[in-house]
């Protein structure tokens, strides 16, 4: 969902106009914050008179509150831990989920065994393991990090699985038939063919860790913006609560952005390098 | 860690400089704030307790945190230790918070602005929020339903957290809720609904009980009766200074700073009061509606849930 | 050497003979370059195509064959220059024309079937009724000899296979103008005599005004056997080294055209124009 | 023979893990690890037949429906993504930004839009479900390659077409994954979503068994979730592999 | 037609001559289907090939050539039969063996440059000097010439250029067997002489004792040009149709091997030989 090539492209009268637009794509995206600001526009017309509700604020009257609390400093207080919290769930799913996914990708007899047990686990809802969770792991940051890696693990593990599993013959017999043992085939050949799908389970996972830690804050109120959120929403400031979500969104948007920027390079030779020419 | 109360250790550990050190969990509001003001003014330092005061959400954490010894002492609800109790949980309360009185009940149930409701059992046949079965605010309601004569088995019962009241009462989704401070204030301001009446009236007879107090393991209630003394001579300082009508100012902004209440809300509040002794017949009463409504399977005794 | 350069001028002249009503695709001025800062590829390429004519693309491999077919087919946009089909502008693919791609496994569908793939440009085709499409399809299955396979799907099927299954479909769309991007490189000899004479009795059941095709090929004797007009690409920058008319009669056969003096001639000028046009590889 | 120990080997580790549980739970003298049997007896009095018909039936409602609708969208709104960079342009950040929001910001305006009864339940459900799909289904898109978009082209397909015959398939099996990814985010936005103006589902007897310390009855709700989570899984890993097994060959 | 039964008939005599001593390869009744219910696809393969041999394998597209090189090197177990490795049963990748795949698009990795996708195979040999992999994979490089590409992408390269990409790796991992699957099928004809005399070059090098090759080929010419022996496959399911000497002195050369009487006479043998091996195709 990154804004980057469209290999269907649109007509282009010349191969140097779909590079410049690549490039002016990368740089900024002025479609974009038209559509936005439209989108705002619209709702501030709807809330100003089709929907007249107290509990859902105006664009403006949170844009306004949102710049007031970035003044008062509460609200980005609590910033630190939850990026902190975020950053450590989001990594340790990712090492756990690329290694194993790869593994039972891998390797059939390992995705068998554990296939049942994957299965039963993976929609229980990490809401409802959060006592559990306070039980071995104390009220606080650990459970928080906990919760995010037992949700955003589970995405990344199932891309890499599909991934290594349906990575292409001929490039894993290639890697065989020069003598490499199956663990230098799996590390060379097969995550890297994966590498497209284990982007795509991050950027997902990127999200999911996100709406974790800020759901597990608001849960346990162990601090930082998710308890900022549910505070302001027991204290009934919809305004100062919307400015908080207003706020996710942005962090969000802006993970996202690293993220695509990050895959960009990783698995830069994905349909990139054949757009390049500048088809039609 | 899950061993009953193994995380805590029988024992709290007193530090070299003579202060024991505890952790209690508590909730952002006015009803479990007894705990921020002995923080703040230091009533907890001046018995020698070294406190670390942790907010929690709900029941099933509050009672994780104590249970995996995270917290020495909790606050909850006299029903949710009771709920423990018949669990087989032994949860012991070690003080009192939070009291309900006649003039100030601290619970609602309201309704919505253009409402043709005059009296609750004309409830019948409608919807009715509460943030929770089982609980108080539930219970009461429905008991004062029953007494009232309505058949409260035609009342449609739905859960609904305390904030989303006022926009289910705008978008007219429900026809009456239970609702405590401050959404009731709020509500009322906006005009959104009105007060009906106080449900609490109908659990003692309009007598004090107990709507919220503190707990702890009975392992380590057991096994550290200093400890217990001393949290409970804090919080008793705590009590007098905050019942005082002189520190309300005092004690609002405190709670400001804990819960970010506007000033506006603050002003609108009427603050509870919180009790010292923990007695039989100011628990005893939560714990026989519970009964009545088939929440336990048989009768416990109030004394039982009450440490020494 | 000198004797052979005055040759090829007599017959460039030749091949610029043809007048304006008669010229289905003029290419003019091409240049493409991948990107910025990539080297050209082609660097003004500059001929025609007669309707009905057959013409072969020689050039050394990486010269820029396949970018030149995927630019005459409309598909990539060249950097300079322009591709002129019956005079308009060619800037998206046109629907009377076909290409085999280079790389047919990537460009088979590895979800449908052979018959499906084959099927596949037709299917939209209103103007084809649903019997005509199914005997066009088994018709061209037939020819490229891979009946009893229509069920298999193509990671099933050996390099051959797969390459005769992507000719199959291009010849089942019937194109006024067929390119072939070396579409024979991975059959045997055999099936391979066998789907020259197939292109060439296509061409010749219409005669001149029939199929056009242009063919990019490595095997200058089959250039020179299919083609009336042999098209020779430098090394990279590709221009148009050399244009070789093949007057050689029709209908053609393995065996007396393979023979025939003009067959050697130009045989022989081919090979040498290759040894001269890239100088990387010296003929030992 | 093989295909036995195929079937069977599946089940070695749940087994030994329900036998340590029952040893675990007896040993064990914790409240939060009552031993499987006991949960089995709960579950027994619980679920047959009484909340199965008020609480998991309804909720398994929810979730189908939920969960096609957001697959839907997302494979859509994906695809009208992948191919068309101004529609990538217009409406990817606005996506991004929708897409880090938590439930508890969505519920609202949810309640707002749909009011306290199921659609707002099943919107919810479908918001969980679209985003993964539509993550996926762009990446899927993104790595069709050029030469297959190119020979549609050169046969003269519309834009619809080519998204329809070739990019589409061609990303399917990256849809998939993302369809897969989505199927417990739907049970567990299910949950979530039932614990709002909630009357019955299994996310309800959840909260109603946890807020009265009946460690049994969470044990299972959780279980229930599994179950239905493999089953789910197992019908849909059938699909897949009758319908993929050219995915290798991409 | 009698005739040159009895002719192939003493060749083939000539082939089984080796000793047990010399043969490197035993190729023992191999059997393959790819699934319970599909068709066989080699019926029961059988011969050997001795240490230092240049061996071509020619036959119909789809008979079952790249499956056999697939078995030979030990990725594909067949379904009965066996291959042998001096004596040794193969049931995995031998290391002294590489394989050059017919689908080198897919054999290349596409998130390496060229001169990485060369390097590959031998990154993790410890018994190279880093100084010494580096001259290695320059010098291949430079032998497929495609030196100046060594930053390039495999995604931006042309066909035959890929298809170099690939022969330069299993030319730089420098194995004892080289298996190669129609190496030169995209490439130009000139480089691919100058390919094919760089195999040669690499055999006669180090003589007999030196390199063995197996080849698959659809280039008659090639096969003889090259070859110590042809192995002719049937249409499928195959079996050895044929095994011919190639009786040409070495070293070879473009010009007067191809001139040699014996070329010619086997030429002619082999173009006798398909057209009976695969009979739906008849020659024109
Ligand atoms: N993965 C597979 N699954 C099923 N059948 C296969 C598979 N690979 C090859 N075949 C079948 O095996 C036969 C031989 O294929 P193979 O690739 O060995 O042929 P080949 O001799 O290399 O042909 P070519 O010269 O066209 O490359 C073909 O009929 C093909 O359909
Ligand atoms: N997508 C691309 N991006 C960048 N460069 C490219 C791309 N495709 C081709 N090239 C470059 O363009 C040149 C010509 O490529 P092209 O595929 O047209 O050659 P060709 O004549 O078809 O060669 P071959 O006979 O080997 O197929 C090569 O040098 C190659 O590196
Ligand atoms: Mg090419
Ligand atoms: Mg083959």
């Amino acid at each position: 969902m990154t804004v980057t090539s469209a290999p269907v492209a649109d007509t282009a009268d010349d191969g140097t106009a779909v590079v410049r637009r690549r490039f002016s794509s990368a740089s900024f995206n002025w479609r974009g914050l038209v559509f936005v600001v439209a989108l705002v526009a619209l709702i501030e017309l709807l809330t100003m008179t089709v929907v007249n509700s107290i509990y859902v604020p105006r664009p403006s009257q949170i844009a306004e509150a949102f710049v007031a609390e970035i003044g008062r400093g509460e609200m980005l207080s609590g910033i630190g831990g939850t990026l902190l919290a975020y950053a450590q769930g989001l990594a340790i799913a990712t090492v756990l989920g690329v290694i194993l996914g790869a593994a039972l990708g891998a390797f059939q007899p390992a995705y068998n065994t554990f296939r049942i047990v994957i299965e039963f686990l993976r929609p229980l809802p990490s809401v409802a393991l959060i006592p559990f969770s306070i039980l071995l792991l104390g009220v606080g940051p650990t459970t928080t990090v906990a919760m995010i890696v037992y949700a955003s693990f589970w995405p990344i593990l199932f891309n890499t699985y599909y991934g290594v599993r349906d990575v292409n013959d001929v490039a894993v017999d290639t890697a065989r038939i020069f003598g490499l043992s199956r663990l230098a085939v799996f590390f060379r050949v097969q995550i890297p063919s994966a590498a497209v799908n284990i982007a795509a389970g991050i950027r997902i996972s990127a999200a999911i860790a996100l709406i974790l830690v800020i759901t597990v804050e608001i849960l346990t109120r162990s601090g930082g913006l998710g308890y900022y959120i549910i505070r302001m929403q027991v204290a009934i400031r919809t305004e100062d609560m919307y400015a908080g979500i207003l706020l996710v969104g942005i962090i969000g948007y802006v993970i996202n952005l690293a993220m695509a920027g990050l895959e960009r390079r990783l698995v830069f030779w994905n349909g990139d390098i054949r757009t390049n020419g500048g088809s039609r | 860690a899950c061993g009953g109360g193994s995380g805590g250790g029988g024992g709290i550990e007193e530090s070299e400089d003579g202060t024991t050190k505890i952790t209690i969990a508590t909730v952002g509001s006015d009803s479990g704030s007894q705990a921020f003001y002995a923080d703040k003014q230091g009533f907890f330092e001046d018995e020698g307790l070294d406190v670390e005061v942790k907010i929690v959400a709900n029941v099933p954490e509050l009672a994780a945190a104590v249970e995996s010894g995270d917290a020495e002492f909790a606050l909850t609800s006299p029903t949710s230790v009771t709920s423990a109790s018949v669990a087989g949980i032994d949860f012991q309360i070690v003080a009192g918070g939070a009291i309900y009185t006649q003039d100030n009940p601290g619970v609602w149930v309201m309704l919505p602005e253009d409402s043709d409701v005059t009296s609750i059992e004309q409830l019948e046949g409608r919807s009715l929020a509460v943030n929770a079965l089982n609980t108080m605010p539930h219970l009461s309601t429905l008991a004062t339903l029953e007494d009232a004569g309505a058949d409260i088995s035609k009342v449609n019962v739905v859960t609904l957290d305390f904030t989303q009241v006022g926009q289910a009462f705008e978008s007219g989704q429900v026809d009456a809720a239970t609702v405590t401070a401050p959404f009731n204030y709020q509500i009322e301001a906006d005009g959104l609904g009105s007060t009906l009446l106080a449900p609490y009236d109908a659990v003692n007879a309009g007598e004090d009980f107990y709507n919220t107090i503190w707990f702890g393991s009975e392992e380590v209630v057991d096994a550290n009766p200093e400890a217990v003394e001393k949290f409970r001579a804090a919080l008793k300082a705590a009590n007098a200074w905050a019942n005082d009508p002189a520190n309300e100012e005092e004690r609002k902004s405190i709670l400001q700073e804990y819960t970010s209440l506007t000033d506006e809300t603050l002003a609108t509040m009427q603050l509870l009061q919180f009790g010292d002794e923990v007695t039989e017949d100011m628990v005893q009463p939560t714990i026989d509606i519970m009964e009545r409504f088939g929440v336990i399977p048989e009768p416990v005794e109030a004394a039982s849930v009450i440490a020494e | 050497m000198k004797a052979t350069a005055i040759d090829r001028d007599v017959e460039r002249g030749k091949g610029h003979s043809v007048t304006d009503g008669e010229r289905i695709l003029q290419v003019d001025g091409l240049r493409k370059r991948y990107a910025p800062d990539a080297p050209l590829v082609c660097d003004g390429l500059e001929f025609d195509v007669k309707e009905g004519e057959f013409v072969a693309i020689i050039g050394p491999s990486g010269c820029g064959k396949s970018t030149l077919l995927r630019m005459l087919s409309g598909i990539l946009a060249p950097t300079s220059g322009q591709v002129r089909l019956r005079g308009q502008l060619v800037n998206s693919p046109p629907p009377e024309m076909a290409l085999v791609f280079q790389d047919y496994t990537r460009s088979l569908y590895p979800w449908l079937t052979v018959e499906k793939n084959v099927r596949f440009p037709l299917a939209r085709r209103r103007d084809i009724a649903a019997a005509d499409k199914t005997s066009r399809v088994a018709e061209a299955i037939a020819t490229v000899g891979l009946s009893g396979f229509e069920k298999y799907h193509p990671g099933q099927l050996s390099g051959g296979m797969q390459q005769r299954v992507a000719i199959a479909r291009a010849l089942a769309f019937q194109p006024e103008i067929l390119l072939l991007d070396e579409p024979f490189a991975s059959v045997d000899a055999l099936t391979k005599e066998g789907l020259e004479d197939t292109l060439l009795g296509i061409r010749d059941r219409l005669g001149d005004s029939g199929n056009t095709m242009l063919m990019v090929t490595h095997d200058i004797d089959e250039a020179i056997y299919l083609a009336d007009r042999i098209v020779v690409l430098s090394k990279p920058p590709c221009v148009v080294a050399e244009e070789l008319i093949v007057d050689i009669d029709r209908p053609r056969s393995q065996v007396e055209t393979r023979s025939h003096p003009e067959f050697l001639r130009i045989r022989a000028l081919v090979h040498d124009i290759m040894g001269l046009t890239d100088q990387r590889h010296g003929s030992h | 023979m093989r295909s036995t120990m195929h079937r069977v080997v599946p089940w070695a580790l749940p087994v030994l893990i329900l036998v340590l549980w029952e040893v675990g739970g007896r040993v064990s003298s914790s409240i939060y690890l009552p031993p499987l049997s006991k949960v089995m007896t709960v579950f027994a009095q619980d679920w047959l037949f009484d909340h199965t018909v008020s609480d998991l039936l309804p909720s398994l409602q929810r979730f189908a429906i939920g969960y096609l609708v957001g697959a839907l969208l997302g494979i859509v709104i994906g695809l009208s993504i992948g191919t068309s960079r101004r529609v990538a342009e217009y409406t990817g950040p606005t996506l991004e930004f929708m897409r880090s929001l938590p439930a508890v910001a969505v519920m609202p305006v949810a309640v707002l839009l749909f009011g306290l009864g199921d659609g707002m339940r099943i919107s919810i459900i479908a918001f969980g479900v679209l985003f993964p799909v539509l993550v996926n289904t762009v990446s899927g898109v993104r790595s069709c390659s050029q030469e297959r978009i190119d020979v549609a082209r050169s046969y003269g397909l519309s834009r619809p077409a080519i998204i329809r015959r070739v990019i589409l398939p061609s990303a399917v099996p990256m849809i998939s994954a993302g369809l897969r990814i989505g199927l417990p985010i739907a049970l567990i936005m299910m949950v979530v979503s039932e614990l709002i103006g909630g009357q019955n589902g299994i996310g309800f007897y959840l909260t109603q068994a946890q807020s009265v310390f009946n460690i049994a009855g969470m044990f299972t709700a959780l279980i229930i979730l599994g179950v239905v989570g493999n089953v789910i899984n197992t019908v849909y890993t059938r699909i897949e592999a009758r319908q993929l097994h050219w995915a290798k060959n991409l």
